[in-house]
């Protein structure tokens, strides 16, 4: 029996299947089946994985958002459902996309140096929010998608903590 | 030789003087902060010994602890690594003012050549080209400097006077963005190395940044080590270097390398110290600055040269000659280091902490790791982003490009964000390949990192494995549970069986 | 060249083919048994496939399983790494028949050279002096063999004529032990190499064991790459090596070169083999026998020439020319390899096993480690005790046991009993540095360890403290027990009270 | 207060006192007082210490015997007794050293190859007991101490396990 699981990362969908057949799992990623290996390398999230022979290492965490996977190097922040979890979530309503970007967060602590947008302002994926200082830099804070500015939850000069929301959008 | 140094730094550098100090039969005692307790530093050094809280100012930056824990422990001489006090020369006078020996140049030899102007005014009378600039003192007004602006032309570049490593550094395109520029380069200067004058600098069209090591004895012998090329920046921050550079042919060297020598020589400049260029597209070289210590990138120069530079800092520091002279330096092959930041690609390079929960470093034949961390440090956000430098040597540039590929892909470290996959995409770049960049690389090609999503695949098919796997493990712990409550209710059966 | 090599073999060596592969854009597959589903190489090879159970005999050494999972895979070529099916000219030829390259010397060549009969032939028709000895086939009387015994005198080896390595050898002292260790070593040759056959040979004094590594490829270049010193062994196995070797002069280092190339030359070899000489103390040599693929001890050419041994054995396998001439080989400085085994120095050094609790590789100039390990690794008992090989290098001897002692020193590897702190008392010992030592200089130094007793005292307070700390957390167990309990109360008693 | 705690390693008796005053933790150890600072590096036993600045590090895992400690890049099994404890024991007659050698047991599986003593014998420390075949190699297990052979629990050809009795002395 294959069972699905719905997954999203950067605004995307993706689903993958998963069947077992006595000792042997294998999934399905764009109509693609593939036989999979797995083996935990430790004590922690940490995992070898082979795909079809294809090795790789991997570690999953459990996240705010869903998974924090971290895969050939690169980090991964995914929300993984059940097939079963994401229908009902549709059909109560909840939108096509579990996480819609509603607001801007901060990356680290720091200190906002300046704020670039006002309220009621459209922004555009890629433009300047903010401009944080943190570890001795200036770094800009970049709208993640288009939006309408709601609130702006912190002014110039204002140290912050990691993670808290800076602006929201409607 | 001393017989105790004192390591006045953290994290990798830390590690890096340690491991020079106990090939030297030399016992290290290293310094740290509270935040600092388990570093590699502390664990590898001979001895370490609290300085106080986390920030900076409370502990590595304060001078006077330092030099008492140097004196109380019997160290005779510190080395200040790169950053923190490497170039104050308030701190190498107050070591030397309590006996010990300042492992780096003399305490006015720093002051100079850390001055931006007075080097730039060495650099022209040894007759070293230099790059059109001008200082700017703080309380001038802010007409002046436009008027100076306009002068040497845009773009440009404003500096802080005192400073370094790019902090407090502005590039400005346009007359418009100038004064609040200036405004913010002046106070940052301020905060940071507690002077606002800064220095105004043209901006030449498409530079390499190319530096050449040298080193100076007591007795009277400089020479040069050849050049590094540091061109891979992100705002104003190395991120790859390399030696030789694709840009220096044999005659340049001896160009370059001849007039850094000069430059060491006319200052009467001691130890280990690093001569920055800007070199154009028509081989034309202009004199940059001077760093006055041991450069973040100085393996890659060891590893072409064969040499130690920091055994050879402290012999130097201890009064011992050059055992070889210019003429005995040989460059065999390649050599390219990445450094590995606690950076997150995704969210535009900010810095990233946390706990490292996986970490194995590549290894094997022409890879070198000087790293300042392990499986199971926790990251902070109160220091430099600096993990780890990946350094990579091969017979020629293509060799050591398809070693650091290999090294690349061989790195784990997990649990955190790391610019690891930065650096994957730079070494598979074919502009970067063919050699063909200058400092603007990273500007133009903001693209770089588009489509790098390898690992996409891996980490869906992953994530469903991981939550069927914990979906058996609470369904074999509720089997378990169910079984349990059985049992206990086949023994109460039993116990009324028996009566 | 090829595009996917499948390496047939396991542990660090695996590592290393999958680097080498790496490095030239090459898909590398790994095959493994039940007991490395999780090793290093598994998790860093591009692809792995299982083949069988932990035994060898099961897994590593059933050449048939290996082909199929090759072409099943798509392999082009089959590197064998060193031991297991390496020097198996059946299975060299199985591969080629299976129309894949076995990446090592022609079929033919493994069982000549491999038999040391036929090797002595070669060498004694190539004009090369050989320890004097003789063959001793299985079915022939005890009485012959003895006569021939005494013919050689005493002591002597006997050795497995089809054997290397060590395996089933044995040193015979006096006349009397002779009947039963000759027992003793065909039976062994049997069970190992399905052979009886032994070899007798004379026993030389004090002699140095110095191999010479040879490279030829197809196109009838022969050439060599200098010695490596191995004479640092213990029962024939050996733990240290280094190249160059004190022992060995220029003039001596072109007669022994010109020896094994010559003979090399005279086979018609191809790829990689290293020729073993003994050294006596006049500098008099005598052919060995020839090992007819990569040694262990590859990576101390590898450092002292630059030369990438493994990717040389790739590319003269898939028919490419060898990239330089003798000339051209130049070997710079020394490099030095301790062998890291899960060895119990307490135990009279038996094999050791269990989980890798703490391990961090030491790093930094100079120092590489090829290992097949990791942090959290289960080095069971399956295989051979190799861990990790850690080579350092450094401008001269001195400079490279100064790095080695520093890398020892820096090693963290907690959990299994190893052999660092034997290699620890041999970089510090003072005949092993004068370099008079010969391979009989362990049996000679029995006493090496005595005293090295450093770590007993950090032992005994680390465990009081950790006593202490256990003490503590239970305490802070039992009075949140107290506290929950007292809460209890106080919860009944309100409860009561609102009633 | 001093606290005192009784160690043994390698037949060996050693004392180490433990002295907590404020945040400050002390050992003593042959008369010589010093100060020491531990911290725990991971989940598991592994440590950093600071003995009067002086870094290590070591990890610490229960035993059977006690405590099996790695330092230096050494193995020490050691039995780790408080003071108390230690008085009880010899109080209540248990012998001056927590373990004398009663026994030989193989240090690993492997295949007993010969027998090199028999019962009733005395042997001398050093002198083989027995060879064992473990890891394609024969290696010699030797006695530790002076002793009589009391019984030989294995025969010739047998397989072992690791820690198996091999023999018994009076």
């Amino acid at each position: 029996m294959v069972k699905v699981y719905h997954l999203e990362f950067g605004g995307q969908s993706y689903e993958v299947g998963v069947e077992k057949a006595g000792s042997k799992t294998s999934v399905t990623v764009d109509g693609k089946k593939r036989f999979v290996d797995l083996a935990r390398l430790n004590g922690s999230g940490a995992f070898s994985i082979l795909l079809d022979g294809r090795s790789f290492d991997l570690e999953v965490k459990e996240s705010e958002k869903g998974l924090l996977v971290f895969a050939l190097g690169q980090q991964f922040d995914l929300i993984v459902e059940e097939e079963r979890a994401y229908r009902a979530r549709l059909a109560s309503g909840g939108g096509k996309t579990a996480a819609r970007e509603k607001e801007a967060r901060a990356p680290m602590p720091g200190l906002i140096v300046k704020i670039e947008v006002a309220v009621g302002q459209v922004v555009e994926p890629g433009q300047g929010l903010l401009i944080m200082e943190a570890m001795k830099m200036e770094n800009e804070i970049k709208a993640k998608g288009t939006g309408k500015v709601k609130e702006i939850k912190v002014a110039e000069r204002q140290p912050v903590e990691q993670n808290q929301v800076l602006i929201t959008f409607e | 030789m001393f017989k105790k140094i004192l390591v006045a730094n953290r994290g990798e550098i830390a590690v890096r003087v340690i491991r020079a100090c106990r090939e030297l039969g030399i016992t290290s005692a290293v310094v740290f902060s509270e935040a600092d307790r388990k570093s590699l530093a502390v664990r590898l050094a001979d001895e370490a010994y609290p300085i106080g809280a986390p920030p900076v100012k409370e502990s590595y930056l304060v001078a006077e602890k330092i030099i008492e824990m140097a004196k109380k422990c019997g160290a005779e001489a510190i080395h200040p690594g790169y950053g923190l006090l490497s170039e104050n020369s308030a701190f190498a006078q107050q070591v030397q003012q309590g006996g010990m020996v300042f492992i780096g140049p003399k305490a006015a030899d720093i002051r100079i050549l850390g001055d931006k102007v007075e080097a730039r005014r060495l650099a022209k009378e040894a007759g070293i080209p230099i790059v059109p600039g001008v200082e700017f003192p703080s309380g001038r007004s802010e007409a002046d400097a436009l008027g100076e602006a306009e002068k040497l032309g845009f773009p440009l570049l404003i500096k802080a006077k005192a400073g370094g490593g790019g902090k407090g550094m502005r590039q400005i395109e346009r007359k418009e963005d100038f004064p609040s520029a200036l405004k913010l380069a002046s106070s940052e200067a301020r905060s940071y190395f507690g002077d606002g004058s800064v220095y105004l600098e043209k901006y030449l069209h498409r530079p390499r940044h190319i530096e050449i090591q040298v080193l100076a004895d007591a007795h009277g012998n400089c020479i040069h080590l050849g050049e590094r090329e540091c061109s891979i920046q992100r705002r104003h921050q190395k991120l790859l270097e390399e030696s030789p550079s694709v840009a220096v042919d044999a005659s340049l060297r001896q160009k370059l390398g001849g007039a850094a020598a000069a430059l060491a020589q006319k200052a009467g400049y001691l130890n280990a110290g690093t001569v920055e260029f800007l070199v154009d597209e028509k081989k034309n070289f202009y004199f940059l600055e001077v760093n006055t210590r041991l450069q973040v990138e100085h393996p890659v120069t060891e590893m072409v040269t064969g040499l130690d530079l920091v055994a050879l800092q402290i012999k130097i520091a201890a009064g011992e000659r050059l055992p070889f002279a210019q003429g005995d330096v040989k460059w065999n092959g390649w050599a390219i280091e990445c450094r590995i930041n606690a950076e997150d690609p995704a969210q535009n390079f900010f810095p990233s902490s946390g706990k490292i929960d996986v970490y194995r470093e590549p290894a094997g034949p022409g890879v070198r790791v000087d790293s300042g961390v392990y499986q199971g440090w926790e990251v902070g956000l109160f220091y430099d982003s600096l993990l780890a430098k990946l350094i990579c040597w091969g017979p020629d540039r293509a060799g050591a490009l398809a070693r650091m590929r290999r090294a690349l892909e061989e790195f784990r470290l997990f649990g955190i964000a790391t610019n690891i996959p930065f650096h994957k995409a730079l070494v598979n770049h074919p502009r970067f390949f063919s050699g063909d960049f200058s400092t603007f690389f990273l500007e133009e090609e903001k693209g770089i990192m588009d489509g790098s999503e390898a690992g996409l695949e891996v980490a869906l098919i992953g994530s469903v494995l991981y939550k069927e796997l914990k979906r058996g493990e609470s369904r074999l712990r509720q089997a378990a549970a169910t079984l349990a409550s059985q049992w206990k209710g086949e023994a109460r059966r039993a116990a009324l069986r028996q009566w």
